[in-house]
């Protein structure tokens, strides 16, 4: 069944429940910050997240408390600092204790990998001698049956809905992306449903290098959302607010602060339209 | 920027600037590298800026040969990929370019390090509890087994030069001989440590990093007051040639234009 | 080390010799037909060759007794009939005994893949119950360490050296292909060494739908060969001779037909543009 | 060219045609099919120019949603990656898409079947030296294993279909019920068999394929002729409603523009 237009509201409403697994992916480059937003707009509880690379976004969802797990391989604040609500939840267990799963960036990988293909696990050779290998349940060892070497295996993710943000979709609701595209395709075809959010509705795609294309029948929902990247980007349609992540590393540090920011730019926000209104008025540039 | 160009006369140096250089300095011909967030990546640029100019820079976001004329503010900025030879997904950097052994040398950081080159980018303190959460494993622990070598960057302090890690995140060498003879098998591990203060190297002799070289105006005092186990001092000791005038200018330059970026 | 610019004469004898593991590869699209041609000429002996889809060229390779083993999964003439070479080899034993090691293309592609990685093995969930299971040492079965689920797993390939087609190659040796381009990346980076034919050389790449750019450090040589996948095809650039591949089924199935027209057509010629000419006069439109 | 006009107009058919026909009326709505050479191109095309245009096509040389509007001569002519939503890598096409359970419907032809729709496309006679060498597997075995369901197309002759396969390439059914049980799971392998003399569907309690509708003029005995083992003849047996004039002429619209191609 071809992906269906719904605003972001309504697809939230729809594919994120309590309790879910849920990635929204992105690497530095087309990060889903509309959709987590909407998400803590909602109010959602009890949700394990997965991402390779969790950033401002997920800081943002576990520190409003919608977060009780965190699947990942590098939490961080690239270039700028820490996610502080995420080192609260870990190191203080505020606003409430976080579980947490991790891997390396290549055993995530395989772990997309494996469920974007339909099998139980993955195959890589890594964790030898980590202290990760020793404690996580999710990195077994396996030979190889032909010449005996030892392996590192890992399970494929269970992921109810993943949420990507792509450049563009055509009228028939493929999405196309480009630039660096990272695990996002992975990510789509590892969930059972799937949100895309574009910058715009197009005619025809224009060839573009390392373009991307996920047809329409593996999507469930395309939501039209300008800078839906935002303070990350979309290439072609936006730059990367930089100064907004070396911002975060002032106002996530305290709580009061961070309860505060998130109230005015996001609780109170209607949409993500709004939110961009939000912080032009306190002078910033978006 | 007119203090900045002040320095440049004197030809003075942060210690910040110094390890950017000597680190720069490891990378040579037409080595493909594979590059970290942060002084990593500033490094693996001034190479190809100054001295290095065919070094291939590869990326773990994906782009194969990017080629940035400033210092990206992220592994994942628009200026590595529209400058790349290529872009490819991030589970294939890991799978068909990383793992496969197509990655000369491996540029990392680290939070903690210890004597074999083992280091800690996860925890301090208890994994459960932990008093400092640092960001995890990324790249590095497949980075150090699968590159050629790695040459390791960080500031050097007592809290960092550990002599005995809280978390083991990626191996450097094994205390168990035969484990390490298995790992070398994909590549030689970590070679380098360069810090603020000194160069350190593996010796496969003592199996251990020892110092090989101090920054200029550096003791050997400094260095072991920094350094948390008894760290050899090599009977080749030497001092760091001094960042030069074309290395320091292509620095600041590149991270000039970093600045005006934002 | 980039990619250096070779004649296809000199890059054949250079990077193919005797006993070598040779995968040409190409699905339909892309086939490096001239260079099949130049290992014949210089007369390459006791090759293992690999490939998922064998078509002519390897028809052409087995016929002239180059081979002494092929590794596939499927060969034929796609629409056109058999590869009658290929089948007297297998059936009689013309003009030797033909090795042959086969896969289905879902295992031939994780060889690929697995290879690619720098993995001693991929896994995949097939051969269950077929004769190919019980016969090839080269199909095991592995447990998933998670879920205790038994899949198939298969070694990687292991490769001397690699032939493709591509459309362009830049100045430095980068080379892109679009279109169709099956399994030529893994070919490549499976392989010890590896040479590239090209339409042509260009000073910059335009983006295309689907490309897929090879760094020049991953290519030993690079040779322009235009229609050097004759009577294959090179997207944008040629069309597929589709007249060549039903005659072929005229010119292989006899022995002596066969080798005449190998003698006038690739031994007698000295290079891919005289091939093309030769056929010409012949009064092929090529 | 005037020869088929007058086929056209009589309502008459080769048994080719009837077979690509019936075989077409088996996708529906948005399914999506995996498409083999030959007929089964023939006949997924034809159900998209027919009844069934929201049918979606995936080659296995990359090609996803291609919409080819003549006979591709090949699975990998440029036809079907010019009209393509997106083409991906063949590896990608195997795992991420057919074994990852992506596809509905599987479309395979083959050289010999058996009553649980086994089929042999690899060699006649013993393995080690057949009397005729088949092409082999190509994508088969993980078609019948991944896709929903999976459609068999092939000429009716007591060779092809037989007892005993000289060599089993893909598994339809387990002759062991708690293997056939695990392959269930992912997906519920061939379901009906299209040949020019009749159609056959798999019977659960039978636990073979049956005959359930013969072809216009095509009697059991012409069927039982050519079947190689005592093939059950459904209670419910049919008869094929004929090809329409709407269907043929689509049919022979794209045979014809195919032979232009040329």
């Amino acid at each position: 069944m071809n992906a269906r237009p719904l605003t972001l509201s309504d697809a939230v409403a729809e594919f994120v429940h309590d309790g879910d697994t849920v990635a929204l992916e992105g690497f530095t480059h087309l990060i889903p910050f509309a959709a987590g937003h909407e998400i803590i707009r909602q109010g959602r509880r009890d949700l394990t997240l997965v991402r390779m690379t969790p950033d401002i976004i997920y800081d943002q969802l576990i520190g409003m408390g919608c977060v009780s797990k965190l699947i990942f391989s590098w939490a961080g604040n690239p270039g700028a600092g820490s996610l502080h609500r995420f080192r609260d939840a870990v190191e203080n267990g505020y606003p409430h204790p976080l579980e947490i799963e991790e891997h390396s960036h290549a055993g995530m990988a395989v772990r997309y990998q494996a469920s974007a293909s339909g099998l139980p696990f993955g195959v890589l050779r890594g964790y030898a001698g980590t202290d990760l290998s020793q404690l996580s349940p999710t990195i077994r060892w396996i030979t190889c049956p032909f010449t005996g070497e030892e392996l590192a295996a890992v399970p494929a993710l269970s992921i109810d809905v993943s949420v990507i943000c792509a450049q563009q979709a055509d009228r028939r609701g493929n999405v196309m992306m480009w630039g660096i595209t990272g695990v996002q395709k992975e990510a789509v075809l590892s969930a059972k449903h799937s949100v895309v959010l574009v910058e715009e509705i197009v005619d025809d795609f224009t060839p573009h290098v390392n373009a991307v294309v996920l047809p329409s029948w593996t999507i469930d929902a395309v939501s039209v959302v300008p800078s839906g990247s935002y303070p990350s980007y979309s290439e072609d349609y936006s730059e990367r607010a930089n100064d907004f992540y070396a911002q975060w590393e002032g106002i996530s540090r305290d709580r009061v602060a961070f309860h505060a920011w998130m109230t005015n730019h996001v609780l109170e926000t209607k949409d993500h339209a709004a939110f961009m209104e939000s912080l032009t008025a306190i002078g910033v540039t978006t | 920027m007119t203090e900045v160009a002040e320095i440049d006369t004197a030809l003075e140096w942060t210690s910040d600037e110094i390890m950017t250089v000597v680190a720069a300095r490891e990378l040579t011909g037409e080595m493909v590298c594979f590059v970290g967030i942060g002084l990593p990546s500033k490094a693996a640029i001034l190479a190809r800026a100054t001295h290095a100019p065919n070094v291939t820079l590869v990326y773990e976001s994906g782009c194969i040969g990017a080629k940035p004329d400033r210092l990206p503010p992220s592994i994942g900025d628009g200026v590595l990929s529209r400058t790349a030879d290529a872009v490819v997904s991030v589970p294939e950097i890991f799978s068909y370019w990383l793992q496969a052994g197509r990655i000369d040398v491996g540029f990392l950081g680290a939070a903690q390090v210890d004597k074999r080159g083992n280091i800690n980018t996860t925890a301090v303190g208890e994994y459960d509890r932990p008093t400092v959460r640092l960001p995890g494993a990324g790249g590095a622990p497949e980075i150090t087994t699968s590159c050629g070598t790695v040459i390791i960057t960080l500031r050097h302090s007592a809290r960092a030069f550990v002599e005995k890690l809280d978390f083991v995140t990626s191996v450097g060498h094994f205390e168990d001989e035969e484990l390490e003879r298995q790992r070398a098998r994909h590549g030689h591990g970590p070679q380098v440590i360069v810090t603020d203060l000194c160069v350190l190297r593996y010796q496969p002799s003592s199996r251990e990093f020892e110092v090989t070289s101090l920054h200029p105006g550096v003791s050997v005092e400094d260095v072991l007051a920094q350094t948390g186990w008894p760290v050899i001092i090599s009977d080749d000791l030497e001092e760091t040639a001094p960042p030069t005038k074309e290395e320091l200018a292509a620095l600041r330059r590149f991270s000039e234009s970093s600045a005006h970026s934002r």
